[in-house]
């Protein structure tokens, strides 16, 4: 401070109001003496990013758990193990959702009139990902399901044309935004099912409590129409998760706790059970898929990354000290590969030369492997709180239609 | 489409001893009949005390530590931490009138007990004592035995979650 | 969850939908066989305070600096070591002020309607002592600043008539706050001066940019006029700090960066600077006070209690190493405790047989001592991210008052 | 009660240059006349780049460190770990208009320089690299050269602080 206050009177400015435009922006000339040249003065700039999300980045979901008010995504470049920035996310923050163009995130955003208290509102708010400004907003009812990050509680339709949005109040209802016109379609009762696994552009399944699944469709306007319903697939013994995969256009696998796979087509729309195998083989039945985000899928190669731990029931949420790799096709296990710190959360690009993901809830860390053999790349450290689920954006060709 | 179980027909009952919940529980019929159940407890009665009620007299264990038998399907925090026990919920705060079940065995008498774990509810995450054990717990589409939903969607505060109680409601067999 | 299916299928329940509230909460007869008792049924309690603020109860601010959405009040018992509740803030949290009876808490507040944008609301919010929840709010100009906690930044009038916000836009004003009738009075220009140091019940001082003290009153609706001003009091080399010790009704002590105190007394309406003295001796120039919330002082026995560090200009924000016991009247040091943890944050219970308080930003812990000789007598552990500052209720027979 | 110092006579002549951001300027006029002064930034000509504007040729260290020389007097969270760098702000984020100033010494070519801590705003705080140095920093009575405050009161987004910039204004001396 002596400096400064010496600095600034000798130059005639007391306690100075400097203009720090372009207006005075201009680089001084360098005065005769010193050898090294003085710095310019400098123009404060805001960083762009690009206007469509590249293969490599990723987007990190924080839900700041002990300050749940204050969730976020955070974006990072994993080629680069650099941090890019942040998305606002709000109480019980779940994730964004990818344009199909990869030029925007939708993200839904639950926020009370005083902090913790006060009047409820729900929005869906569009950041583009070139500036991460909010954008446009809709108002949607104040019903969004408040759990653990789902990623199939907020899922766009494959052509971007509309988000829907998984209410439990205990009544269960899925809102649906038109995302194209930026408005709300309505409110549909679904009683008895929950989320939406999107089979289509105008189709999707629900998972309902007594195991069975429930085929729906969304007319061009976007009303919900539920269809059929399948007996149920699973005991309540062993029960899928909440977190099936996605394999194809209309194929996604359900897994169970104890990790009993099996995979339903809706694409007649009545979903039709398929195939049905396991992820553990005889003398590991000690093992088990866990975490909050357990499965990543890389359409291009057919592959299922599971996190895997050895563990009893209960143990759903524990983190994965090994990485099992799957054939689908094949149904069958083609490696099986130890990680050097235990992961919550697995991911995977969705491009052709592909980086695999992993996060431990608490850590703050993304770890960048090589897919084949899960190798260490890099650490992306920092990255807040509580990390949940991790996402890849869509590429130019959509990975998930290109598997069907 | 018909999921309706045994629970439905324990809700009649039980909401008949229930005058001043019907409207609460009216609104809960389509939940109840179609997905099985949660517990309701019916937050016009919950007393307001002094101290934080302390565990029962027969019981072992410290209940500040996630270990503590009662806990063996909680995730959240524990109110015990938080101002709060085991079965009061922290100053200013409110409990969740429905939420899920579970079971656990208390190891003073061997008994398996039903435990409520209703949350409290209307003010920013208390961010103390941060315990996950899953035992029993299902996944979100079976609300009823589900811990990872924020279960105070039926208070009059508002979803804001603070904490997890953890109250024994009965023997479980 | 194995046995809580089967057990409640015995019972007949399925997934049941049991009532736990006192209709069906009767403890059950115990069995013949066991020779334990069976556990009762519970009920769900909510638990209640006590109508007043017990003089070893303590108040720990948390601004929570990564997540400052999201300030918050803890409430602890010092004589035992235990957490009491929380008081929600909000954005940039400040600190609490006390009803002199100790029945209430007033919190300012700083809310936006979407989390971290959107409208902003500015509001007072009374909570109960009793029931910590959330009673009358008074909404004030959304101007109040938001900077590190200064509690002469939000100061109640000693008989909790007003309440008084200061605004900072870059303009600077007052607002202030009926707090008998929970209304809005109005806000008040008070160019280039900051904070209120209240030297009466209806009158303050404020600290000005050029040294000077501003003098100012209010009449009995609580609009605010400015009275005398002082002459630069400070060097603009070593300014008071932001943080002046009252040490009797209408008396402070200023306290600058280095250590020298001017004590001065608004009796009259106008300032007037009395006794100067340093906190520092021959030999010890390398030793100046730090923190948050440097200084603590005890009325009934008339100590001052300062968090003291080495180091040169700068470090006004460095923890302390030692605490450093003065007494006022007689401008003399009786003691140089050396603590084991360094503190940015100090305080003293008000009550004749007090306790003294630190807390270091960051640890999340607040250490109960000895004030004869700092001494731990216990730590409360666990009180979230960045203490800032500490707060000990008024006693029965207010303490400031009772010093002049 | 006459405050008044150079500083309101500079800007007189600094805002005569700046034709865009009168309105803003006059609004100012009675804090800058009273208390001294503090940094005007037109955030009217505010620059969006592609990347980050990295550290000039001639300076030394890492800006990602709260070791780094422009960093003196900072108090907060470096943009350069938030997305942006010492002169930009994150995606997203706006720059105060007004700050306040700090002089630090360049260790590359030991001259000092005026440092202007503007902070970028309208989001939650970054969290990332916090960093707290205070040189010369004084209490918030004398605002120009105070960094306890959030300087974001000027934006558009309004006062939500995510992070400090350390942006090079020209030579101290």
């Amino acid at each position: 401070m002596r400096s400064l206050r010496n600095g600034m009177l000798a130059a005639g400015l007391g306690a100075a109001f400097v203009m720090t435009s372009s207006v005075c922006a201009a680089p001084r000339k360098a005065p005769a003496a010193p050898k090294v040249p003085e710095l310019a003065a400098e123009d404060v700039t805001v960083v762009e990013l690009k206007d469509r999300m590249p293969a490599h980045w990723l987007v990190v979901n924080d839900v700041v758990f002990t300050h749940l008010l204050d969730g976020r995504a955070y974006i990072v470049d994993a080629d680069k193990g650099t941090y890019l920035g942040m998305v606002p996310g709000g109480h019980s923050h779940a994730g964004v959702q990818f344009s199909p163009d990869g030029a925007n995130l939708l993200m839904p955003g639950t926020f009370f009139a005083r902090g913790s208290r006060g009047e409820r509102t729900d929005v869906i708010t569009w950041f583009a990902l070139k500036d991460l400004m909010p954008g446009p907003e809709v108002v949607i009812p104040p019903k969004r399901m408040q759990a653990l990050p789902l990623l199939s509680s907020i899922p766009l339709t494959d052509d971007g044309r509309f988000m829907l949005i998984f209410n439990f109040t205990p009544e269960q209802s899925m809102t649906v935004v038109d995302a194209q016109a930026k408005k709300l379609v309505g409110e549909f009762e679904t009683p008895g099912c929950a989320l939406a696994h999107m089979t289509g552009a105008r189709s999707f399944m629900m998972q309902c409590a007594d195991g069975s699944l429930q085929s729906a469709t969304l007319d061009e306007s976007g009303v919900i129409t539920l269809g059929a319903t399948t007996d149920p697939l699973f005991d309540r013994d062993d029960p899928a998760t909440d977190k099936p995969v996605r394999v194809g256009n209309s194929r996604w696998l359900f897994i169970t706790f104890a990790g009993a796979v099996t995979e339903v087509d809706n694409a007649s729309g009545t979903p039709v059970a398929g195939a049905r195998w396991r992820l553990t083989g005889p003398g590991e039945q000690g093992w088990r898929p866990g975490g909050l985000q357990p499965y990543a899928f890389h359409a291009p190669s057919g592959l299922l990354y599971v996190l895997m731990h050895e563990g009893g029931p209960g143990t759903h949420k524990h983190p994965g000290t090994e990485i099992w790799v799957f054939d689908v096709a094949r149904q069958q296990r083609i490696a099986r590969l130890p990680i050097e710190t235990p992961a919550t959360a697995i991911e995977i690009s969705k491009d052709a030369d592909p980086l695999l993901y992993t996060a431990l809830f608490g850590s703050g860390t993304v770890v960048v492997r090589k897919p084949a053999d899960a190798s260490v790349l890099r650490k992306i450290e920092g990255l807040g709180n509580d990390i949940s689920v991790l996402q890849a954006p869509p590429v130019a060709a959509p990975a998930a239609g290109a598997a069907k | 489409m018909r999921r309706f179980d045994r629970a439905a027909e324990y809700l009649a009952r039980t909401a008949a001893r229930s005058t001043s919940r019907r409207g609460f529980i009216g609104r809960l019929g389509a939940f109840v009949t179609a997905t099985g159940a949660a517990t309701l407890l019916p937050v016009s009665r919950v007393r307001a005390e002094k101290a934080a009620v302390p565990i029962q007299v027969h019981e072992e264990g410290d209940p500040n530590s996630c270990d503590y038998w009662r806990y063996c399907a909680v995730d959240g925090f524990l109110c015990s931490c938080c101002g709060g026990s085991a079965s009061s919920c922290p100053p200013g705060t409110e409990p969740s009138p429905i939420t899920w079940l579970g079971t656990c065995r208390n190891p003073a008498d061997g008994r398996n007990y039903v435990i409520s774990y209703n949350d409290c509810c209307g003010k920013a995450a208390c961010g103390r004592c941060n315990c996950s054990r899953d035992e029993g717990a299902t996944p979100v589409y079976q609300p009823s035995t589900a811990n990872d939903l924020d279960w105070c969607l039926g208070t009059q505060v508002g979803v804001a979650y603070h904490c997890s109680l953890s109250v024994v409601t009965g023997l479980a067999d």
